[in-house]
């Protein structure tokens, strides 16, 4: 392949590759599982971390779906403290940045987190706003404009010289409005989208399964979150949603994404990393563009008038 | 473990809805008893996890009933298409060598990783004794067994062997001749259940394999979880990494897995 | 097979069996297309019906997704006055009822579709409420409870002695907000859902596609909508969403649905009437049930605590 | 039209990425040439369109090009596997028994409906000339070409026949010989515009086939239209129920269909 570079610099965050393993997917890149080529990958986000240990739902946590599978883990993890103490540092893979989740049902709960993992000197941290917030019932914190606005701006007051990337629910009504508001409240960078919520019916064993929807299935909306969200917001997106192929990143991309996020997919593709790497050196070369940079959002209508939608500020 | 895409040698049905797959090839690192591989079959979006029923001479076998789609669309393979496989994964047996009466207890395809483990543990001229459960004598795969251990069966209909549950038979058969050093299991999980209650009683130890619907198959996803006893209480560990054999003391036996 | 009845009564509208075809998918009910078996089927909904002619949208209208597919038909249709001169009459199908699906951009305009429909004494109307209002900028009707209520609630006063089925978006923060407000607007019945608002990249011909996403992948957000909602309002709901197989029927009746729209999958699916039929039965043959409605909802937790959770009123 | 099960006789590789797809059976309307059938193709949702390239003997033939994921798996199946299918959809080319000078012109696929409408005719003893234009010599489906009517063959590359368009060559040809009284077409869309072209310059007849992506193919959806001329201007007529076939006339061509 030729000079073509797949670099790429999210603000302040430089990747080597626009590939990161989104958060949940990978625990907290502690294990090794041998067929995944981590030259390839730019970063590893963690497995959602809260202050106190979670013991995460009970079973049954899976089920597959019509190109897709609903998860309900429950963000089962041992708390920050723990998290600390035996699992920040064995997440350093070689030349891969490590970025940390952390999810909080108050604005105090996500200010402790950063806290801790500030003095812990971590560099990036992912705020993951689906958790259920605490004063509203079953309302995520990304379901409403304010509370995004609020979580973030205390996070970001508190790691200043970090990179925050605030991390969005797309069950909203318009996702763009929750994107400028995590925007207005300081984040570097958006990831987007989480699951879709769902519930599969298990007619054998007469149960529910309430969960996440991932994968495939949920690729078109993704794509559409992305698109739209690039040309409300100024700052970079990591594109997450079904992306299985080189193909669905390089879709990702050209919507309007800078990095794009690997979830499910993961677990049945072992080859994704290379495929994407791949494909996306191959459109550069092809098109004659130098750097990835040059594709993000090139056929997002943005780039075709230049204008931007006018908008008002938190 | 390793992904890799193996070749199929054969793929046959057996007895009912039981098939045998044998597939062409080897991983790095030798796979060992209790181990299993994730398979994808397409279209599904998930692998599917299988125990590893034996290895040898470059051939990795699976012994799989059809109980659903993805099992369905396996059994119309043929010899010659490629399957992409994941493995071998999770934890094995824990073998000793200072036991020399051993008991492998399994029904239905919980058998498969005990096949396997009779085939490492023959060579060792041990005192093995294999119960076998099944439904009907339809079901048991008897060409699979391999020659030099002692078999006990039963099934739920009496249509061969003992008629009955394989743990009741297994108590009647200690009560009679004595316990063994230890027993692995296979099986249903109200099977296992029982198992873990008798090797309780008997104090006996005993390493069964356990079973769970999978997305990652390496510990990466926490999907697959299942309660194991810690110091506070307990706490959820991961079938196919922590597991997927546990000592039976070690499980919070519950109702629904 | 016994004595079981898939015949179901959703308030006054009586249908013999559960299985309406969802609107848009089967034009105006006036194509015979041979292979769809007619006895099996309780209704048909039209395609909806503007005031005005529409042209609808340019190619490409259609594209395939992973177990679904995004459509941009742009609501293509004749405008009312042509609909009752050439398709109202010509859309019976012997012992199937034809539910007339209207939509227009203001109160104003739905009111004149339904004075005209009422006329002619249309007995079943279907509100669709995913047409974009006129007042608010990219937002569908449904997508704001308090327009979905002044919607309803002035086609209603028209069509008091009618029956009015309100058609909800998903593409909100919380669907029961919309079904309550589209309940207490007087609707007698409640279908949902309407399509995902998705887009795809056409990375050949370099395009978007925007559209609605339909099929498999999207029941498990359909069932989803039918279970949560199913636990708040009183009325009737049809459950739409990825329904392919009688399975996928089942798991919408038992979630909450009293019966069942088929979309997109009679594109692929000639046997799906038979084969939801068939499984329907066998289900209540199995489980010694007499009627279809004892199955709704039997899965559904509001059923097992029998608790309705507190509502404001409009 | 019709939903069945239908065997594959044969499903063989003929040229490049062109092949060629036999069914065992017959549906209860005859179908004419320029009707399609809908394949259902596992696992994809929405069935895909392919023109009939022949019917007799109770034998159904398609013609089609490997351009994208169904039509890969379709390539892979094997006599003896069933495919279900919708058909026959659409309405055939018009033919009048007052033709006496018939010219067909096709390209790549295009020219499928086109035997088929070869098939029908070569009985009437008319006078028929087939324009094939094809990329290359290696495209052409030679040894489905029937006996009895005359070839006019040209390629991109000039490796086989004329050099160019065929829409060029058949002009040059009407020159030279005189116009036809019809003019059937099937192809790409670019080569079918050129055709309108050329058929309102000489004030020929002329019908084509149109292709578009599809979802019901039963004139239900609406998702398949292109812009057809009405009285007051356009209207978007479905190709699926309203076509395939269309008057080159009444179309309104654009750039991207
Ligand atoms: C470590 C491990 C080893 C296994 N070894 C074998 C084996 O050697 N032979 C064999 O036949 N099966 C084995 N299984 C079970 C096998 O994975 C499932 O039968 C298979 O995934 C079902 O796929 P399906 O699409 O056909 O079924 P589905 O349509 O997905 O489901 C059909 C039925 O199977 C059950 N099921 C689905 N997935 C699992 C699962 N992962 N574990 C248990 N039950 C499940 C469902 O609850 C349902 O009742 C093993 C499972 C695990 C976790
Ligand atoms: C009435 C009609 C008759 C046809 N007859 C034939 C035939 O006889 N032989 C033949 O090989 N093909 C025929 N086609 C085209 C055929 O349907 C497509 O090639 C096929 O659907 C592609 O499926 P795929 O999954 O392999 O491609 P995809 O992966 O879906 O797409 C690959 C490429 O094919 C194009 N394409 C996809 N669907 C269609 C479509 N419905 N029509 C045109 N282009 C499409 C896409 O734009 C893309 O460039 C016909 C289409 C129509 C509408
Ligand atoms: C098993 C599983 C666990 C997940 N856990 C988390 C989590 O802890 N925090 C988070 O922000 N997202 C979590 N996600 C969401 C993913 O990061 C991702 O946003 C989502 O799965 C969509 O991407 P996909 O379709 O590629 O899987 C999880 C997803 C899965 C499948
Ligand atoms: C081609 C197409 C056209 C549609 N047109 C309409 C419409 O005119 N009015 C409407 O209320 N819903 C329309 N829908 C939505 C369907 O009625 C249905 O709600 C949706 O497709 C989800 O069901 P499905 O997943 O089974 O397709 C349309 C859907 C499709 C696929
Ligand atoms: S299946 Fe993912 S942790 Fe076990
Ligand atoms: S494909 Fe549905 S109308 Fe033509």
């Amino acid at each position: 392949m030729g000079k073509q570079s797949l670099k790429i610099a999210l603000n302040k965050l430089n990747l080597k590759t626009p590939i990161i393993v989104a958060s949940g997917i990978f625990s907290y890149g502690e294990i090794d599982i041998g067929y995944l080529d981590y030259k390839k990958l730019g970063a590893v986000v963690t497995k959602t971390i809260t202050i106190n240990p979670k013991e995460g739902n009970p079973q049954p946590r899976l089920w597959e779906t019509p190109s897709g599978m609903i998860n309900c883990i429950g963000l089962q993890n041992p708390g920050i403290k723990e998290f600390i103490r035996k699992k920040l540092y064995s997440a350093n893979i070689p030349n891969v940045k490590t970025i940390v989740s952390i999810s909080g049902e108050s604005v105090d709960e996500v200010k402790k987190l950063t806290e801790m993992l500030v003095k812990k000197d971590v560099k990036v941290i992912e705020l993951n706003l689906s958790c259920p917030n605490v004063n509203r019932q079953n309302l995520m914190v990304s379901q409403n404009p304010e509370d995004t606005y609020r979580f973030v701006k205390a996070v970001k007051e508190i790691c200043r010289s970090k990179t925050l990337i605030a991390k969005v629910s797309p069950n909203v009504t318009d996702i763009t409005e929750t994107a400028l508001a995590a925007e207005d409240g300081g984040a570097d960078i958006l990831s987007l989208i989480n699951t879709l919520k769902a519930i599969a019916i298990d007619t054998e064993k007469r149960g529910v399964i309430e969960g996440g929807l991932s994968g495939p299935a949920i690729k078109p909306v993704g794509l559409k979150a992305v698109y739209d969200t690039y040309q409300k917001v100024d700052i970079p997106l990591i594109g997450i949603g079904g992306i299985t192929t080189g193909q669905d990143a390089l879709e990702y991309i050209l919507a309007g994404a800078s990095a794009i996020g690997i979830g499910s997919a993961l677990f049945s593709n072992p080859y994704i990393a290379d495929q994407i790497c791949e494909t996306l050196t191959v459109f550069l070369e092809r098109n004659n563009l130098k750097n990835l940079s040059d594709a993000t959002g090139l056929l997002n209508e943005k780039n075709k008038t230049g204008a931007k939608k006018s908008r008002k500020k938190h | 473990m390793e992904a890799k895409s193996f070749q199929i040698k054969k793929n046959i049905h057996l007895t009912e809805k039981l098939h045998l797959l044998e597939l062409e090839g080897s991983f790095l690192q030798s796979p060992v008893p209790g181990q299993f591989i994730h398979i994808k079959i397409d279209p599904f979006f998930l692998r599917r996890p299988f125990s590893i029923a034996g290895y040898n001479d470059n051939t990795l076998k699976i012994l799989y009933r059809v109980v659903g789609r993805a099992t369905e669309v396996l059994s119309e393979k043929e010899a010659g298409d490629s399957l992409n496989v994941i493995g071998p994964l999770g934890n094995g047996f824990p073998v000793n060598n200072n036991y020399k009466s051993i008991f492998l207890v399994g029904g239905g395809t919980g058998i498969a990783p005990l096949l396997f483990l009779t085939d490492t543990l023959i060579r060792k001229n041990l005192n093995i004794s294999f119960f076998y459960g099944a439904r009907t004598s339809e079901c048991i795969a008897f060409h699979l067994l391999p020659y030099g251990v002692d078999y006990i069966f039963s099934t739920n209909d009496g249509s061969y062997g003992y008629k009955g549950l394989i743990g009741e038979v297994m108590q009647q058969h200690i009560k009679k001749n004595g316990k063994p050093d230890i027993i692995y299991g296979g099986g249903p999980y109200q099977m296992l259940k029982q198992l873990a209650k008798i090797s309780a009683k008997h104090k006996t130890p005993a390493f069964v394999s356990l079973e769970n619907r999978m997305a990652c198959g390496t510990g990466i996803c926490y999907g697959c979880v299942t309660k194991i006893k810690d110091k506070t209480g307990w706490e959820y560990k991961r079938v196919c990494k922590d597991g997927p054999v546990f000592n039976t003391e070690e499980v919070i036996w519950e109702n629904n897995p």
